[in-house]
This record gives structure tokens, C-alpha cells and sequence, in this order.
């Protein structure tokens, strides 16, 4: 395979990347402060912070905590709410050619539906990325992905309201029974694409204070350490829903870490925590998996989508 | 914002000595060109615990001074306390031995543009960037006084060459072990009244600096001062290092002390809200 | 606070232990190898390899893969069946004056009663270890654990066969969207103590086979990486059954982190993977988290136990 | 078992050299003490990565040679392939640096009581046990003969000292790079038949062992082999490292290659279950 003719483009749903890497939400705030690094037209797109209705302050401090391989935060969705974003962050992205997914977040099923409306106009958006990991307001503060209910109903309010017009990607929250159960449910509400995984619910002890240690007592891990139970959510959705595409992420840190997400079942790779170790992470990772992808014989990066699922000769 | 961290880069630097200075370890980097745009205020962030690391993100000190000159081209000193696994791993690293780091970055303390009557206060580490700081008021024609504060004498870090570089130097230990018995905010409310302080600079522990913010919010004395959260990025992208600063409309917004500090106006800070939920803006 | 008025011992149920450190389940095989490296009745007790009522092979190599911070294995419950069991490996313990805990495991809810009924007269046994964490061969291979009603009919089964004889410690999976939900309901059904947490699912891909690593396909997820889910788990159980002794583990691997389970809630903590890394982890843990107790002027393991759960000042 | 691993000790030790051989290194580690109860056959598992390692588990490498005179007491040898993350990070330890080993582990290889005529088979880096063993064997009064092989020339160990305690080398490369190309299992049945041959003992890719053990299955021939399987803990608490065995009855046990191993009779090992589901028992 030459360098020239390999296909890296990737698709999530009806929208087109030139390569298969990703922001994180909530990891690259809204994109301006890694293009000192590196020009955000160069990654597949970048996946901005959801987003919510109103400003919001978020959680008090301490919001981070260091674990082994990992992290833990409680940010809190901390943002200038849909207005003032639409207003100034979308166009800078715009004008500086990334290619943008939208992460919108809702306290209730309506607020969804109110967040998807106000981009089904707006010029210079891919894609839609639904984050169905926070605490339903209306429903006793249960997490909508925890809930299948609930998903299907802010899922369905979602595509009610852009009916084709941008792809809808769904953010799961591996904190479930059986997450192959709920990405179907929202498939079948009408999600495009489904984006796997978002942080786990982690705490950290302060042993000085013997207080938790975070402002939001509890916290969502992230990080190298989590990779296998995002590995694993991978490859069971895929195992189960093979032609609904998936952005997979949860601890990528290099090109060989974002090959095994495609390897199972990823069509797409985000890269957050990771950001924040190597501020050029999404350019190494970009092109450390495009290397490899050619040096195992691939001639895109639609034929390794979901390869460990072939039958193997030992276990048939 | 959009200029902030124009000039911060990656580099692999060396280490060209690593000294112990009292409980602190004084330490110099070969980092080249970068030297040129490090400003007093700005800081480093430093990956640490080698290769295979479990500890995954960097950790921010502030540049205590660079020069361009000498032997090795552009160098960088820090003054690091031992205080967790990252910044010990950091102390023990030898001469010779490399460093991923990025820098400059944040926010540099302002400079006046008029000679000015400065007070600059330094609390344990927080004494490290104020040295360079002075060279540069006092090249602007600036009368520097400097203040230093810490539990006891082996957590003052006043290195002989940056003596010369102030007017006067005060030392305050909270046990007495070396100057004054007491805490650097003590002399603040004569020297004030007096007149003898336009603008201060300071650095150290968050109640210090809140302190000071109390002692300076009906005088006419600008605060500039350098804030320490936790860090999980550095470079403004994960919104873990905020703090309540209050708008010119009374609201408050939640900021970024990587991007929007770590030099902020003391006066602008909501202190009373720091760690607590800061609820609706 | 003096060394030698410290009351280092802990309880679960009816059940009494000198110190608050034990081995995990599946981590010190039978008990004998440790005992190369440190003596068996310095530790609390000693928790067994998950026993089952036949012979079992397990699955094929390779069974491990390191990951992060972390690691996976894919044992599949490999031991000699319980007659063995009880015939050379208890009697061993007992003679080394270990005190033993013995996990069992059953493919179907009778299997639980049939393994606790031969548990029943055995001299020397501290407690039972039920581990529900393996798949119910009777009903689609469901893991009982992340189903309440298999979970319950488990640990009725046991309760009726033990009658108080023994106490019951039910080990809990954290793969499930409501942890503190299970645990009442095994609590209600009858369990004396949990156990938490056991591994999360995980997988990794080889990226030269680009296949699953592991024989097994995926494994359980062990090591510092998951402990702040396994603090997170504690926390929640606690608050929510603050009544309820907790076997608290996941990645311990100093007196730290002992200390940080105890402090969410734990009675008592095991230690499985550090051993693997440290043949004296368990000492060094119990050693390293006596001095903490001291050092932060407790008078008993009791004390501290939930501490990080009292009203705080600034968040009342 | 219950006397394996009795003499086993978790130390920190010094590295005394470091030298690249091929593509391997030869590391030579201070050990103390514990090379008294050190036998051909037996490995160590080292702690790879540092003090703050995201690689939590310990790495198993074959006691190459063991020497207790010299200046510096009791030494161990061992020969690393840089094959991944832990590997790598041990070939790049420099001379003096600590490393934290538990050792003697696992079975050693069975000395003859007798003087036999003894054929040492080595893969790659699997010659490392050989030649301490071929020193122990010779002093028992066998003929020892040694092939060893590999893909090419840069993974032959073979240090020239080693030569000395054998009665005849002979060398192996697929790529015909040095001595023969071809396999090590070329010329066995040869000698076998010419009844040249009463114990192989070899240690290698599992692949050449079950060649080996094919060729000696229906033969008088004794094969002792040295596996390698995955291990988690090196010291028999995990379960991770089994290799499938027939036990006399013809039905299958998982024995664990740290502590039932590594040296096994190559003739009871179930190659051809090796990595597939065994089933029940
Ligand atoms: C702008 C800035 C300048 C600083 N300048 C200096 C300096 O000149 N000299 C010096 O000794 N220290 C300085 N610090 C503090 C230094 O960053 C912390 O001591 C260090 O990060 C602690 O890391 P650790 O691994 O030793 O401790 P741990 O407690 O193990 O760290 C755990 C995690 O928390 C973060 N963290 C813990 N404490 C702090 C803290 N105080 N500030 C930010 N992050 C923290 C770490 O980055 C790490 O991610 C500065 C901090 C900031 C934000
Ligand atoms: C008894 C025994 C003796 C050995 N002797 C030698 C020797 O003398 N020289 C030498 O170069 N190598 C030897 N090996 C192989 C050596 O242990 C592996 O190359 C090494 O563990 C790989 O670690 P890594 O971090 O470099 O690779 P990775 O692939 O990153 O390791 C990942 C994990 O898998 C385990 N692993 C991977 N490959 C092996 C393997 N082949 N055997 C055991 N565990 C493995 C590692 O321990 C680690 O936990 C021996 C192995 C065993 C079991
Ligand atoms: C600081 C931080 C903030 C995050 N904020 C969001 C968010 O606003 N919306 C969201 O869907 N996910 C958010 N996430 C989750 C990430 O997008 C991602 O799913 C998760 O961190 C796993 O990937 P990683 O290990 O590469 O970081 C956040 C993660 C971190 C670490
Ligand atoms: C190799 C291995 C085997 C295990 N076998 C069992 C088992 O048989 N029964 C059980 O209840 N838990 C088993 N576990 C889970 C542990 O007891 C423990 O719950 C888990 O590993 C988390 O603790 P740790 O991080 O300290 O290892 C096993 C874990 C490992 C790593
Ligand atoms: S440290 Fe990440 S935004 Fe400031
Ligand atoms: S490696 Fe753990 S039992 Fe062999």
C-alpha cells in the first residue's frame, strides 16, 4: 500500500472526515487553545464542549484529581450556554476550516430538543453529538444513558427536530448493565451513529483531609486506564450492531491504541485525556495510526473497521 | 485569549544542575530558543515520572528566571518543593537527564509603563518568579521592595544575587527561625497608609494571596497576583483550574487560572467563592 | 495514640479478624505460595480461589494481557472442584493458622446451596465468599450479579443452607448501572456482608493478530487503574447501607489506599493484583496502613471506617 | 511444591554491566546471597519501569549464569531481548541503577545422576540457561553437545566462554546468515537414531519445543524442556501461566508453568492443546 492512494476519510452517519481523529468533548474546550499547537484543519474534526442551554459555572474546585493511568473530573458542564456559543465559538471554528461536531447536552428531554433546533440552521456543522451522560433533571437526577427510557425519549425528541438534516452521533455511558441493550434503543430512536465511551463514575479520597477529594465528591475517569472497558464496549456494540457506525474513545494515547478501536469496531477515534499529557496528541496519534494502518495492508480505514471480528482459523 | 500561549512549544530540554536549597530544589534547564519569550509570571509544564509513567498528566511551575546567555544558550531555573510523587520524581531527576516540557505559558505579571513604587511578596516557592520580576521593574526605573514569607527558614528560598536586585528585602517566619516572627501581610496596612506601595506583586499560597486581596480592596493599590489551582492541562483546554472572578456587571464568571492567570487582578477575584459552588452566574 | 493499645482487628458479620488486610479471591491461589514469603496468620485471612463443585480447566492461554495500570485475566474459574478443595487445601490453611474465607462459585442457583451445605461442618472456616459474578448457565449466561433476581435467589439459597453458621459475604460486580440497588437486594436476601467490587469487563486487542488478545476474548479489568471505581462503589454502598460491613478491594496497593477504602466505607480491605507485583503486598499494605490509622490519631480500624461520609464544614 | 520457591527473595540489586551482544543484552546484575540457591533452569521476575510504572507486573527473565566469587559477591547474568514496553526499559538500565528482583523461581532443570550423553537445544535468547547448565553437566561427567539456532545471525547467543564447557556447537539459521541454514531439528532424528542422544534439554520458541518433543515421543530419548508461557505473578498465585499436561491417567491437568515449571518433560506436555479450549478434565 502506498502512502498516496491510502483512504483515510472515514464517515460517521451521512458526514465525511478526511481522517478518522477527534477531539473529545469537553477536551479541547472549543478548539481555539489547541490550535496553538497544531491547525485544527489537519484532524478529522473537532468535537466541542457540550453545550447547554443557559451559562453555566459548573462544579466547585478541587475538579480534578490524578489516578493511576487516569484521571478524574467534575467539571460540571461548565459553558457560556447555545446562544453565545453559536455566536462565537462555531464561527471561529468555521472560519479556521475545522471541521466541527456540536456536543449538546439537556437537563430535561426538552431542553434536547430546544439545543437541536437552534443548530438545524447554523452553517459549518458536520454532525450532532448527543451527550445523554448527565443527570436528568426531571427524572430524580438518573443519568438519561443509564436509563433506557429516558434515552429513548431525548433521542427521538433530537431527531424529531432535525429529521435528516445533520447526522445524530449519541454519547454512551459505559456505567450500564448492558450497553449493547441501550445502543440499540437509541438506534432505533434514531441515532445515526453512537459515540462510545464516555467517562466511568470514579471517586478519590483525600487522606489528608479524609474528605472526597473533588468539589463534585464524585468524578468521571478517564484516561489509559479505562481503555479496555472502552475496548470492550466497542467491540460488543459492533459485535451487535455492526452497521451502525461508532466514534470510539477512552483512553487512546497513541496510533496503536486508536487502531485498536477500529480494529473493534470504531469508524472513528477521539482523542481527550491525552491532550492534556502531549498537547499534540491528536497529530501523533493521527499519524502513528495512518502508519500502521498502511504498514498491515490496509488501503483504507473502512477495511480495518471492526476486524477483530473475522473468524479466526484457531477458535472458528 | 487568542495570543495567549502564541509562543509555547514542546521541547525536550536537559538538565544542567539540580541543587538542594533548603526544602526546595533549585533546578536548571537547557531549554533554547523558548528563553526569548518567557516573561516573570509565566510557567512551565513538565511531564513526569518517565517513560512509562502511571502519572499522566504534567505539572506547572512557575519559571523562576531564564537567560540567554552563558554557555548553554537559552536556560531556565525552577525552584521545586518536594510535595507529591511528580514534583519528588522531578527532584530526583540528575544532571544530564531530559525533560518534555511546554513553555511559556499563562498570563505574565504586567508591567507599569511609569516608574512605579512596587512591593513584591513571596510566600515559600512563591518567591521564585518575583526575582526576574524585580530585574525587570527595576530596569523600568521602579523602586522594589520585597517581602518574604514562609513557616520557617528552610521554606524561605531568597537567593543571594536576587538580594541585589531590590531596594530592601523583609523576611518573615511564622516560627521565628529566621527575620521577623510573624506573617508577610503584617507590616501591609502601615505600608500602605504610608503611601509607600503603588502596585503589589505577589505570589504563594492561595490565603496569602487572598490576604493580601483583603488588606489592598479599599486602597488604591493595584494587586497582581499569581493563582495556583490544580492543573490537569495547562493549556486551557480541560476547565479544571477555574476560579470565580467577578465581571464588571457584579456576576461571576468562572476562568481559567492557565489562560487567564495565572497573574490576575487580586482585586477581580472572588476569594469567598473559591471551592465553593458558585451556582448560577 | 500508642502502637499497642491501636485495635487493629476488624469484623464482617460474626466473624472476627485480627487485622484488617486479606488476600482477594483468586490471587493467592490456595494460600500456600504465599506462604514463601510471608506467614499466613499475620494477615486477617486468607480469601480462597473461587471454588465450584467439579474439576474445572478454565479457559485457554493467553489468559492475561497488562494493560495501564492494570490488567486483564481470563482464568475461568480453573481449580481442583470443592472435595478436592476441602480435602488438601483448607486443611493446610487451618494447620498454617490462617484464617480462611472461602469463595465459592456456581453455574446455577442449586450449585450455590449444594457448595455452602459442604462448607457447613468444615472446622476452621472464618466466612463464605459468595461470588456472584459468574455466568448463570441456567439462564442465558447472564452474570448473576448484574441481575437482582438471580442475585437473590443465590444468596437465599446459601442463607437457607448456612442458617447463620457462617457469615455471608456476597462479592458484588461493578458492571451494573445501579451497584447500591444489587446491594440491598442481596442484603435483604440474606447477605451478612459485600464484597466490592470484582473486575470490570475489559478486552484487549492484539494489534499484530488484530484479534483479541486474550483466550477468553474479554477479561476482568484488575489493578490501580479501576480503583477510583472501586472507592466510588464503596462510597455508595456505604451510604446507602451504613449498617452493612463492606470486604472492600480494587487496586490497593499501598496502606494508602487501604486507608482510602476504609475511610469511603470499607471494614476491611483485600489486595489481589498488588501481589502479583509484590510478593509482600499484603504486609507492606498492612504494615504502611496501621501507621496511617496511628498517625491520624484513630483508636481502632472501627473508627475510621466511613469516616470520609461525616458532614463537612464547608459542604454541610 | 511446597518447596519451590523457598529460597526465593525479593532484593534490590545494582547492575554491574550492560553490554549489547546481537540483537540481545547482556545485563550482570549484584545480586548477594541469593545466587547460592540459583540453578540452571531457574528465571527471575524483574520490576520494569520505575517507581511510578503504569506496567504493574513483573517480567520473567531466565538466570543466564550465576557467579558467587568475584569482587563484587554473588552475580547473576541474564540476556534480554528488547521485545516490548518492560524488555526494552531493562535494556536501557544504565550500570549502577537498582533493580528490584525476586528470585530463584520456578523449577530447575534435572541433573542426571549418572554420566549421560546430554544434547543442550537452544532457540534465540533460549541458549542463555544452556551453557550454566553444560558447566553443571560436564562436572556430573556427560558428553554435552549443543546446537542452537535462530532466524539470523544477530539473535545467536553464543559468548565464546560458553564454548569451552561444551563438547561440540553446532549452529542454526533459517537465513543461512552463520553455520547451517536450516532448523535445529534438522539433524535430530539422525542422532537420535545413531543413539547419540539420552536427555535433550532445550529451551526455546514453544514451537521448537513441541517439534522436539514430536521427534522424541516415540523414542527412549528424555526431553526436558524450558517453557514460556504469559505469567502475571512468576510465583504461582494467579493462574495465568498454565500449560495443558497428561497426567498418567491420559486425562489433562493446566499445571503452571512458573511453579510446575518452567522446566517440564517435554513428553507429558499436551502441545497440540496449547492456547485451545481444554475442556473439562
Ligand atoms: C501556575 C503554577 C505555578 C507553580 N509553581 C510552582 C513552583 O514554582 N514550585 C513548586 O514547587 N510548585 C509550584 N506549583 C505547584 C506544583 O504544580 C505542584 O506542587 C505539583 O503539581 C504537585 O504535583 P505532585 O505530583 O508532586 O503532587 P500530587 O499531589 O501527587 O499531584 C496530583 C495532581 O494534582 C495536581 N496538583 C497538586 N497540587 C497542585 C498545585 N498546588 N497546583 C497545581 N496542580 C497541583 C498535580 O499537577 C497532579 O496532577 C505551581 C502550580 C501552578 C498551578
Ligand atoms: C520463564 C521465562 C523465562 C524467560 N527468559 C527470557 C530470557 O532469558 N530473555 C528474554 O529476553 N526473555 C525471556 N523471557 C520472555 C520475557 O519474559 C518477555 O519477553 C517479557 O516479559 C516481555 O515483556 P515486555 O514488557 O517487553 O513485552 P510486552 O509484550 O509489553 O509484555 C506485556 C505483558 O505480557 C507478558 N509477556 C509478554 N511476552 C511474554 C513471554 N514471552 N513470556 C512471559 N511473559 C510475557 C509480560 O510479562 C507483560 O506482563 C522469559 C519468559 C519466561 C516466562
Ligand atoms: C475534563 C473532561 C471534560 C469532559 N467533558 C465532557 C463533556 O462536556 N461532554 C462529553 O460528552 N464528554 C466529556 N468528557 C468525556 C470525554 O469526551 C471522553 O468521553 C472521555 O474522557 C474518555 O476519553 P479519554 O480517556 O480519551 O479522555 C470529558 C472528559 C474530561 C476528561
Ligand atoms: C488473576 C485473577 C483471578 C481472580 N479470580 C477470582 C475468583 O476466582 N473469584 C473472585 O471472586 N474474584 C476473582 N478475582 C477478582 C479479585 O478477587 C478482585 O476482586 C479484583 O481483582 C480487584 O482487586 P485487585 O485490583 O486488588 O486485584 C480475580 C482477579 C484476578 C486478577
Ligand atoms: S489546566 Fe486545563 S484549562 Fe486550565
Ligand atoms: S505466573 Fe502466576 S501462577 Fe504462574
Amino acid at each position: 500500500m502506498r502512502e498516496s492512494s491510502f483512504d483515510f476519510s472515514t464517515t460517521l452517519g451521512s458526514a465525511w472526515f478526511p481522517a478518522p481523529v477527534f477531539t473529545a468533548s469537553g477536551c479541547a474546550s472549543s478548539g481555539r487553545e489547541l490550535s496553538q499547537f497544531f491547525p485544527l484543519d489537519e484532524i478529522g474534526a473537532v468535537v466541542t464542549k457540550s453545550v447547554m442551554l443557559k451559562e453555566r459555572l459548573g462544579r466547585p474546585t478541587p475538579r480534578m484529581a490524578e489516578t493511576p493511568s487516569g484521571m478524574l473530573n467534575s467539571i460540571g458542564l461548565q459553558g457560556p450556554g447555545i446562544d453565545a456559543f453559536l455566536a462565537k465559538d462555531v464561527p471561529w471554528l468555521v472560519e479556521n476550516k475545522a471541521r466541527v461536531i456540536v456536543s449538546i447536552a439537556g437537563e430535561t428531554v426538552d431542553e434536547y430538543g430546544v439545543l437541536a433546533r437552534r443548530l438545524r440552521s447554523v452553517p459549518g456543522i458536520s454532525a450532532v453529538e448527543v451527550n445523554i451522560s448527565c443527570p436528568n433533571v426531571d427524572n430524580r437526577g438518573l443519568v438519561f444513558a443509564c436509563d433506557p427510557e429516558s434515552a429513548k425519549a431525548v433521542v427521538e425528541s433530537v431527531r424529531r427536530t432535525l429529521a435528516g438534516d445533520l447526522p445524530i452521533i449519541v454519547k454512551l455511558s459505559p456505567d450500564v448493565t448492558n450497553i449493547a441493550s441501550i445502543a440499540r434503543v437509541v438506534v432505533d430512536a434514531g441515532a445515526d451513529a453512537l459515540a462510545l465511551i464516555n467517562t466511568l463514575l470514579g471517586m478519590v479520597i483525600n487522606t489528608d483531609t479524609m474528605f472526597p477529594h473533588l468539589g463534585g465528591k464524585t468524578g468521571g475517569l478517564s484516561g489509559p486506564a479505562i481503555r479496555p472497558v472502552a475496548v470492550r464496549a466497542i467491540f460488543q456494540v459492533h459485535e451487535a450492531l455492526p452497521k451502525v457506525p461508532i466514534l470510539g474513545m477512552g483512553g487512546v494515547r497513541t496510533g496503536r491504541d486508536a487502531f485498536e478501536m477500529i480494529l473493534a469496531g470504531a469508524s472513528g477515534v477521539s482523542v481527550g485525556t491525552a491532550s492534556f499529557g502531549n498537547p499534540t496528541a491528536l497529530i501523533d496519534v493521527q499519524n502513528e495510526l495512518k502508519q500502521l494502518l498502511i504498514s498491515k495492508g490496509f488501503n483504507s480505514v473502512q477495511e480495518a473497521v471492526g476486524f477483530a471480528h473475522r473468524p479466526s482459523k484457531a477458535n472458528p | 485569549m487568542s495570543s495567549i500561549n502564541r509562543h509555547s512549544q514542546q521541547v525536550v530540554a536537559t538538565i544542567l544542575s539540580n541543587k538542594r536549597v533548603g526544602q526546595y530544589h533549585q533546578i536548571l534547564i537547557n531549554v533554547g530558543e523558548i528563553v526569548k519569550h518567557c516573561k516573570p509570571g509565566n510557567f512551565v509544564a513538565i511531564k513526569v515520572g518517565g517513560d512509562h509513567s502511571s502519572l499522566i498528566l504534567r505539572r506547572a511551575f512557575a519559571i523562576s528566571r531564564v537567560s540567554d546567555r552563558g554557555e548553554y544558550g537559552g536556560t531556565m531555573e525552577l525552584i521545586v518543593a518536594p510535595h507529591g510523587s511528580g514534583s519528588r520524581w522531578l527532584c530526583t531527576q540528575e544532571v544530564g537527564s531530559s525533560l518534555d516540557l511546554v513553555a511559556p505559558l499563562g498570563t505574565p505579571f504586567g508591567i507599569p509603563t511609569e516608574p512605579v513604587q512596587a512591593l513584591l511578596i513571596g510566600g515559600g516557592y512563591g518567591s521564585a518568579p518575583l526575582f526576574g520580576l524585580a530585574e525587570v521593574l527595576k530596569a523600568r526605573g521602579c523602586r522594589v521592595d520585597m517581602i518574604l514569607g514562609a513557616s520557617t527558614v528552610a521554606k524561605i528560598y531568597a537567593p543571594i544575587e536576587g538580594k541585589r536586585s531590590v531596594n530592601s528585602l523583609k523576611i518573615y517566619t511564622e516560627d521565628g527561625s529566621t527575620g521577623e516572627m510573624g506573617k508577610v501581610t503584617d507590616p501591609l496596612p502601615s505600608l500602605i497608609s504610608e503611601g509607600a506601595v503603588d502596585v503589589i506583586y505577589s505570589c504563594g499560597p492561595m490565603g496569602m494571596l487572598q490576604a493580601i486581596s483583603g488588606i489592598t480592596s479599599n486602597t488604591d493599590v493595584v494587586h497582581q497576583c499569581a493563582v495556583e489551582e490544580s492543573m490537569a492541562c495547562g493549556v486551557g483546554i480541560c476547565m479544571t483550574c477555574v476560579l470565580p472572578v467577578r465581571k464588571s456587571d457584579g456576576s461571576i464568571a468562572m476562568l481559567r487560572s492557565c489562560i487567564d492567570g495565572p497573574v490576575m487582578d487580586g482585586s477581580s477575584v472572588a476569594w469567598e467563592l473559591v471551592g465553593k459552588n458558585a451556582m448560577t452566574p
